[in-house]
């Protein structure tokens, strides 16, 4: 068994061992299990990443054929580069943190174990997703996630809302997952494998750019990513994935899974790169979405949900950068966000955690004193959010803009949209850091947060930080695209994140500038409601796509298709019944029925006699 | 008349001496034991000696009786049914009627007519044969007990089958008139000539069919059917329902064949418009029968109904082998089933004070207290429905093989439409016999001598055998069509 | 002669059950039980010593193991013909495992006539096998009507509150396709003897039998009929739900396990290769219908409140999958319909069983009046998540297998109806979880007495999940069985659907 | 041979009417003592019938066919007459119409 194969293997080992005792084990043991299989297998990729970076060798390993039937043999095979590499530290690193914060943040709860059974199965189904060397196999870990998700989303499965919440998240992406099925269906039947580094290969060789079939497949592919990575139109589940534990939200709603979307068209560029216009597709969805997550970002009031409406936002950056074809910006924004946003989120879950489950910001405020820790956290984190300079999301999201800048034509249009976008953030992000920890309390915290939260809060603190000098080894994954500086642009996309930020202060804090006359006009009032319920999309979908659904479901409730049996059935009775009627047992009335036959007979008789 | 004459006509001299000896049996001493053992000898005496008469035949004896293994098959399978069913029905009789001997009697002489129908090439003794069967009916029907519904029934059956009678005679009294033989072979050289599609000939002809089919109850000379059988006693209604049938209908195939009327087109093709009214109407009206009685006799009239197919299939000189086989494959088969079913009913009856169970709640949860008896009517209502490993199913794949071996597109629909319609009311029973025992409330304890337990294990056995290894008797059956075309 | 043995071990049991009763109550399951394990043991060993040169026979391929042929009928060419391929042997092991399961399953809740219970149990199991096994049309039709009987009083006898209604109901929809059949194997027959003089009902000879396009459709329609009633297909389905709910567990089990597979091995075997150039005109419809079938099973699943209908819906739309993979004709497409058999055999029977607990212990299917029971029941509930996920088609899970080649197989021939068809696994996705959370999540219900998981449901559950797991991880084994058949039935019809559909996509401008 | 002789058309066509006005009497008449009259009056139709054509072609047969349905007819009526002596008992009347207990 090499360290290549035990990356997954531990955490998968741990969640069977875990389910099979189904709580018997006492929570140590469990913890223990839990956190220590992710931390073995973070060793691991550890290892594998050194490796890797002495002789950038690429790793593959092939476990066993999975299926073979004449030339369809996809495989439990691993294929290890630098963008594998990076994705994997992420999630065992980031994964092994939020673990361990666990512990402390679960600890009453009852079914301590299982939790830990459905998060080491996520981190297993997550690297199997991001060490795929087929399509196939991608697929399994992408459904896996998606199965650990709905597990963990609707955690707290008493509240038929957890639930109502966990569906809709399984079932928007499996949407996507569709598409993507459809997508492999077309890759397969044209190109004849699944099989990544082949499929790349056969598709750089058979299409041309911008033909019909590469533009259907990357689209069908992008349909998949849309789902999981929340993005226009798909983005509506993420809000209300909130329900689950705030880890859950760090881990699979911020860090690892919903920027698998991200991951697969990395993974898959070369597609793309064949189908322009998809790309560009990929560009304009990423704005839209950007745009409308922040606009919504800062008419929420629940602390997680504004987190929420931020990483779809960020992940539209994400998206704007692969659209540019900026993809190692993409997948480093990735990484810096993964920091960031984890920070924020286990942070926001200190704040949820001490002040006995309140969500409502306006009803924190001045913890800046009383939990120091996590205040220093948010800080910075929100800084890494907002972008402000020197901190890793600075570095990220600067990169993004310069490549969609140097684009041409759309080029600006989209840099001017990531602007806007870049200012919003700032605003959100600082309302949040200012309602909250400012201005005098209005809960008390119960209890303060322990040294397994703080220790995971204070290392990804550092990397949030200074995650922006990490170097990604991706330079041989994708095509080099150096673009010149524009200073002016450069100094511009330094600026309009301190000018929210300076917005943001005069708005929240020192109250210079009053949203109420904004909030009180009737428009305003509108527009925060409307923005308060995520542009309404939700409404939308219910009565275009669910009540439709539900409806007919209730139409059909009682086979239609029966009616049709019945109504024979009824036929016969009908006719049983009228036979029988004419069998009244009165002889003269037989005799004449005997007549009657005869002379029918006779006259057919005596009309055919020639 | 030399010896091979009497030979060839021991079932007959055997059941007519049966008869004279067991009237003075009675008038001697009554008692219902010794009768009834004497009428089972006497009734297994004549189907056994048939084999003695085996190679005397095919002959003529007389020009009234044509012996041939036809004769020979049918009245062996005539005496074996009246034999099975007074053994079944002697509990019923002990209960009712003070002075029952005189109901074997009439059984074996009613048997008797069926015999010599079944050897009839003549129309006196077609004439006779019918009428010594019906007569005794009548009279079987109304004798058990006196009470109101027998004697409707009787008198029912009486007035009608009469009328039938009339209008058969007159009928053949047209044919003779045009042919001048009331033979049916010379009937048919006769016909021949006689240039076929004339007005007389045709009327006679449909006359004669309407009269036997009367007796054969298809549609729409069916009306009788299920008053009669609701009304006679079990057991007689077992009796009406197989032998004299089947009777009937070699006869009247006999007839066809011996005076291939099969070349009238209209005629054939008059039949099969009877045989598909009969195959609808017959299930449809058996549908959501509560009373398994008349429940049965309306399948009985679609089972006319799919037998009469093979008249109009054997229309095909290529195909009339098959046909005819088929249908004498039909006919034994039904037989068979018709005597096992109707035999449940009587043993059910047999305790009853003067009232019949044969009701459907008098048999549900029959199959948790009276196990074989349950089995019996099971596996006879299976073969009726047609399922197979059961008789029935061999004998409708023989009909669908003719009819298909034929191109009767029409009929075979029909065929399949009825059968559909068929299991509903044949698995209704089977479903009530099943039922769970608190779900039901009486249970008529039917007796149980070993003799009666015997004869029901072998009526399952043949039915079921008759289903699975059916190739001796179609082997035999074959061997004796060479003989009688 | 192996076979036949095979097939008289299983009545024999049944009689024996039977009179086991007399002597103890619980004797008859013992008797079942240990009835099928010989019977698989004995299979599995005539198999093992096999000669490993598979015998061929006329030109029907040389994928078969074993043959046997006995004179039934002669008057008619009917014989007693049993033959056993890849395909048959997976199915009759199948058949065979989920007589266990549906045996465990009845364990505690059969008490009424326990040994006559067993014995129409086996009887059923047995005319399945001969239904796998039997190579003479005639016999595969008697087969194929006489597993019913024993069904029907399984249902009939020990049925829930609407039994009397489904029972009928399933058996007049089976007869009645059945009735349709038997003509065109008549008629199948005839013409052949017609050409080459003599009657037989032999499979062997049968094939390539050309009649006019016209009779022959006709007559494929009957075959097809009759197989996708059973199957079952979307318009003939509606016997599935009322069946499904009444019958006792074990019927359920062996209902969906098994004879619904009896009609996708009908189709496979019989209706297309006897009739190439009739099924080929026909695959459009068949696989509308399969589709069709996809959806509309999905939606319905979604539509019931009670647990059993629910599932048994959910057998709609996977066998509509099955239906497609046939009709599409491709190695991938046939692999998948094949999985799909075992895998949605496992699957359904596990949750049917799961139905079948719940009921004994609640005594309702109405998932309104259940909730929460995870909290209850971890163990059941935890088995509840899994075969829900696995028929939801949660890739690791046989399911997944199946319906991944059905489609991936199809969308070479059809890529629209793949599309539509694709569609339902977000609808399988939508009830599998609104069951889960009907049943098992919410807030349990206060002071409830229900009893979780004993060992023995356990154990089979356990064994079940392996199974779909195995299916679902390393498949091969079973596609290898299966391969060689199909490589055979591809040789005798070549290809049902014209294959042009890239030009189909690529058509499309965007 | 010789004497007059009656063409067999018109005897059919006596028989003909005599026969249908049997099945009238079957069809109209409620009391049962009239069926069985027209039952026998069907039955002589077809005799006649028979001696006719027995007539045309000179044979005897016709005749005996005759007596046999004589005798036929007797045993039917006698039969029959014993069922109305016991319907009477029973039904206390003779009119057909009231016994039809038996129907559906």
């Amino acid at each position: 068994m090499n360290t290549l194969s035990l990356i997954p293997a531990l955490p998968l080992f741990s969640a069977i061992l875990l389910m099979v005792s189904a709580g018997r084990l006492p929570k140590q043991i469990s913890a223990i299990l839990g956190v220590g299989s992710v931390g073995l297998s973070a060793l691991c990729v550890a290892m594998v990443a050194m490796g890797f970076m002495a002789d950038g060798q690429v790793r593959e390993i092939t476990l066993w054929t999975w299926i073979a039937i004449e030339d369809f043999t996809p495989a439990i095979a691993f294929y290890v580069d630098g963008l594998t590499i990076v994705m994997m530290s992420v999630i065992t690193g980031v994964g092994f943190l939020i673990h361990l914060y666990s512990v402390e943040f679960m600890a009453s709860d009852e079914s301590f174990s299982r939790y830990f059974a459905y998060m080491n199965l996520f981190v297993a189904a997550m690297l199997l997703l991001v060490m795929a060397d087929n399509l196939l196999l991608l697929y399994m870990g992408w459904e896996g996630v998606g199965v650990c998700s709905y597990l963990l989303v609707g955690f707290w499965y008493r509240d038929p809302d957890n639930g109502q919440a966990a569906r809709k998240a399984f079932v928007v992406t499996r949407v996507g997952d569709t598409a993507m099925a459809l997508g492999l269906f077309l890759l397969f039947t044209e190109l004849g494998t699944l099989d990544i580094q082949p499929l790349m290969a056969a598709a750089n060789s058979q299409w041309q750019v911008g033909g019909t079939l590469p533009v259907l497949a990357t689209a069908l592919l992008l349909g998949g990513a849309l789902g999981k990575s929340a993005q226009l139109p798909l983005h509506t589940w993420l809000p209300d994935a909130m329900a689950g534990p705030t880890p859950v939200s760090a881990l699979i709603h911020a860090a690892t899974m919903v920027t698998a979307g991200v991951y697969l068209i990395a993974r898959t560029h070369e597609l793309f790169l064949l189908a322009p216009a998809t790309l560009e597709a990929v560009a304009w969805l990423g704005l839209a979405t950007l745009l409308l997550a922040a606009f919504a970002a800062l008419a929420q009031n629940d602390i997680k949900r504004i987190l929420a409406y931020s990483t779809i936002s960020q992940i539209g950056y994400m998206f704007l950068a692969l659209g540019v074809g900026a993809f190692s910006a993409g997948i480093f924004h990735l990484m810096t966000h993964a920091f960031f946003k984890a920070l924020l989120f286990l942070a926001a879950g200190a704040v949820i955690h001490c002040l006995h489950h309140e969500h409502n910001i306006f009803r924190m405020g001045g913890l800046r004193t009383r939990l120091p820790v996590v205040f220093a956290s948010f800080l910075i984190g929100s800084a890494a959010l907002a972008a402000l300079p020197f901190t890793s999301g600075f570095y990220s999201k600067d990169s993004i803009l310069l490549a969609a800048w140097s684009l041409p034509d759309i080029g600006p249009t989209l840099w001017a949209g990531g602007l806007l976008g870049a200012l919003l953030t700032a605003i959100y992000s600082f309302r949040l850091v200012f309602v909250v920890f400012f201005g005098e309390a209005n809960t008390e915290p119960d209890k303060q947060a322990g040294w397994k939260m703080a220790v995971p809060l204070i290392i990804l603190c550092v990397l949030a930080a200074a995650g922006g000098w990490i170097s990604q080894p991706l330079d041989d994954v994708f095509p080099a695209q150096g673009h010149d500086v524009v200073h002016v642009i450069e100094y511009i996309g330094i600026a309009v994140p301190l000018i929210g930020l300076l917005l943001a202060y005069l708005l929240f804090l020192g109250k210079q500038l009053s949203l109420s006359s904004l909030t009180e006009s009737s428009m305003g009032k509108a527009l925060q409601d409307f923005w308060l319920k995520g542009w309404r999309i939700d409404d939308l979908y219910h009565n275009l796509l669910v009540r439709p659904f539900t409806g007919f479901a209730r139409l059909c409730r009682n086979e239609p298709v029966d009616l049709f049996y019945n109504s024979i059935a009824g036929a016969l009775r009908w006719s049983h019944r009228s036979l029988s009627s004419i069998q009244t047992g009165e002889l003269r009335w037989y005799a004449t029925s005997m007549v009657f036959g005869l002379i029918v007979l006779v006259a057919i008789m005596l009309r055919n006699a020639s | 008349m030399n010896a091979a004459d009497f030979y060839s006509l021991a079932p007959l001299l055997i059941l007519a001496g049966g008869a004279t000896i067991l009237m003075l049996q009675i008038a001697f001493r009554r008692d219902i034991k010794l009768t009834s053992a004497l009428t089972v000898a006497t009734l297994v005496a004549a189907a056994f000696s048939i084999i003695g008469a085996d190679d005397n035949v095919p002959r003529f004896v007389t020009p009234l009786l044509r012996a041939d293994h036809l004769a020979l098959v049918f009245s062996g399978l005539f005496c074996l049914a009246a034999a099975v069913t007074s053994i079944l029905s002697i509990d019923y009789l002990r209960q009712r009627g003070d002075e029952p001997e005189e109901f074997f009697l009439l059984l074996i002489l009613s048997t008797l007519g069926a015999c010599v129908l079944a050897y009839a090439a003549h129309l006196a003794s077609l004439l006779l044969g019918l009428e010594l069967m019906s007569i005794s009916l009548y009279a079987l029907i109304a004798y058990p007990d006196k009470t109101k519904l027998p004697l409707e029934a009787a008198i029912k059956y009486l007035v009608l089958s009469g009328a039938a009678t009339a209008t058969m005679l007159f009928g053949f009294a047209l044919l003779y008139g045009t042919t001048g033989t009331m033979q049916f072979a010379a009937m048919g050289d006769q016909l021949v000539d006689a240039h076929a599609g004339s007005a007389v000939l045709l009327v006679a002809a449909v006359m004669v069919v309407s009269g036997l089919g009367f007796k054969l109850s298809l549609v729409p000379f069916h009306m009788w059917t299920p008053d009669v059988y609701d009304g006679a006693p079990a057991p007689v209604t077992g009796f009406l329902a197989s032998v004299s049938k089947a009777a009937v209908f070699v006869a009247l195939l006999r007839w066809f064949l011996a005076s291939d009327l099969f070349r009238f087109d209209i005629l054939i093709d008059s039949i099969s418009l009877l045989a598909i009214f009969s195959m609808l109407a017959g299930n449809i009206l058996a549908l959501l029968q509560s009373n398994i009685k008349r429940m049965l006799a309306y399948s009985s009239i679609a089972h006319m109904g799919y037998l009469v197919i093979i008249l109009v299939v054997g229309s095909n000189m290529d195909n009339r082998a098959l046909a005819i086989e088929a249908g004498m494959y039909y006919l034994i088969a039904y037989t068979v089933t018709t005597i096992a079913a109707f035999g449940l009913l009587t043993l059910l009856s047999s305790e009853g004070h003067h009232r019949e169970n044969v009701q459907l709640h008098d048999v549900s949860g029959l199959f948790w207290h009276q196990p074989l008896y349950a089995s019996l009517m099971m596996v006879a209502l299976l073969s009726l429905a047609g399922i197979p490993l059961t008789a029935g199913f061999i004998a409708k794949f023989y009909l669908i093989s003719a009819a298909v071996s034929d191109f009767r597109w029409v009929l075979l629909g029909s065929l399949v439409v009825g059968s559909g319609i068929g299991i509903y009311y044949y698995l209704r029973v089977i479903f009530y016999m099943t039922r769970k025992v608190e779900e039901h409330n009486n249970n008529p304890v039917a007796p149980g001598g070993w003799l009666v337990k015997a004869v029901s294990c072998a009526l399952i056995a043949s039915i079921l055998l008759l289903g699975t290894v059916p190739q001796p008797l179609m082997e035999y059956l074959r061997s004796i069509l060479q003989v009688v075309n | 002669m192996s076979l036949v043995i095979l097939i008289l071990i299983l009545l024999g049991g049944g009689l024996l059950a039977i009179f086991a009763q007399r002597m103890n109550e619980d004797m008859p399951r013992w008797v079942s039980l240990a009835t099928i394990v010989l019977a698989l043991v004995y299979l599995l060993g005539v198999v093992s010593n096999l000669p490993v040169e598979p015998l061929t026979i006329a030109d029907a391929g040389s994928s078969w193991l074993i043959h046997l042929k006995l004179e039934w009928i002669p008057r008619f060419g009917i014989s007693f013909e049993l033959a056993m391929d890849g395909l048959s042997l997976l199915l009759v092991v199948l058949t065979l495992l989920l007589g266990l399961i549906a045996v465990s399953s009845s364990w505690s809740e059969i008490n009424f006539k326990q040994g006559l219970f067993q014995a129409n149990l086996l009887w059923t199991l047995a005319g399945v096998t001969g239904v796998f096994l039997a190579m003479d049309l005639f016999l595969f039709f008697l087969f194929w009507e006489v597993m019913l009987i024993p069904m029907y009083l399984l249902i009939a006898i020990w049925g829930h509150e609407n039994k009397a209604y489904a029972a009928m109901k399933f058996f007049i929809f089976t007869q009645f396709s059945g009735l349709l059949m038997l003509i065109s194997i008549v008629i199948l027959a005839w013409q052949a003897s017609l050409a080459n003089g003599s009657y037989s009902y032999s499979y062997f000879d049968l094939l390539g039998t050309t009649l006019n396009a016209k009779l022959e459709f006709w007559v494929m329609l009957g075959f097809f009929l009759a197989f996708t009633v059973k199957l079952p297909s979307f318009p003939f389905h509606t016997w599935l739900p009322d069946a499904h709910t009444q019958a006792p567990t074990a019927g359920s089990v062996l209902l969906a396990g098994i004879l619904l597979k009896t009609g996708a091995y009908g189709l496979l075997r019989i209706c297309i290769p006897l009739f190439p150039n009739a099924s080929m005109e026909f695959a459009p419809i068949a696989m509308a219908l399969g589709a069709a079938g996809v959806i509309y099973g999905a939606v319905l699943a979604f539509a019931q409140s009670d647990f059993k209908r629910l599932v048994a819906y959910s057998s709609v739309s996977h066998m509509g999958f099955v239906l497609l993979g046939l009709y599409a004709w491709n190695t991938l497409a046939l692999q998948g319909a094949v999985m799909q058999m075992v895998a949605h055999g496992v699957s359904t029977a596990a949750l049917f069983m799961m139905a079948g607990a719940i009921q004994q212990r609640l005594h309702t299917r109405d998932m309104h009046k259940m909730g929460g029971l995870w909290h209850n029941a971890p163990r059941m509930g935890a088995c509840a998540l899994f075969f829900a996920l696995a028929s939801l088609g949660l890739p690791g899970l046989g399911n997944f297998v199946a319906e991944f080649l059905v489609l991936i197989g199809l969308f070479a021939v059809q890529p629209w109806i793949t599309a539509v068809a694709a569609l339902g696994m977000v609808g399988a996705a939508i009830y599998a979880l609104w069951m889960m959370q009907l049943a098992f999540q919410g807030k349990p219900i206060e002071n409830r007495e229900f009893a979780d998981f004993g060992r023995r449901e356990m154990a089979t559950m356990a064994a079940m999940m392996v199974a779909l797991v195995w299916l679902g991880l390393y498949p091969q084994p079973v596609l290898d069985i299966a391969q060689p058949v199909l490589d055979s039935l591809q040789n005798i019809v070549p290809s049902l659907v014209s294959e042009a559909p890239t030009a189909d996509i690529a058509g499309v401008n965007l | 041979m010789g004497g007059l002789q009656i063409p067999l058309e018109h005897v059919q066509v006596l028989a003909a009417l005599l026969f249908s006005c049997g099945f009238l009497g079957l069809m109209l008449r409620r009391n049962i003592i009239f069926m069985l009259m027209s039952l026998e009056v069907m039955l002589n139709a077809a005799a006649l019938a028979f001696v006719a054509a027995g007539a045309r072609w000179g044979q005897a047969d016709g005749q005996i066919i005759f007596l046999l349905i004589l005798a036929v007819a007797a045993a039917e009526i006698s039969v029959g007459l014993g069922l109305v002596l016991q319907i009477q008992r029973r039904f206390k009347t003779l009119d057909m119409d009231t016994a039809n207990r038996l129907r559906g």
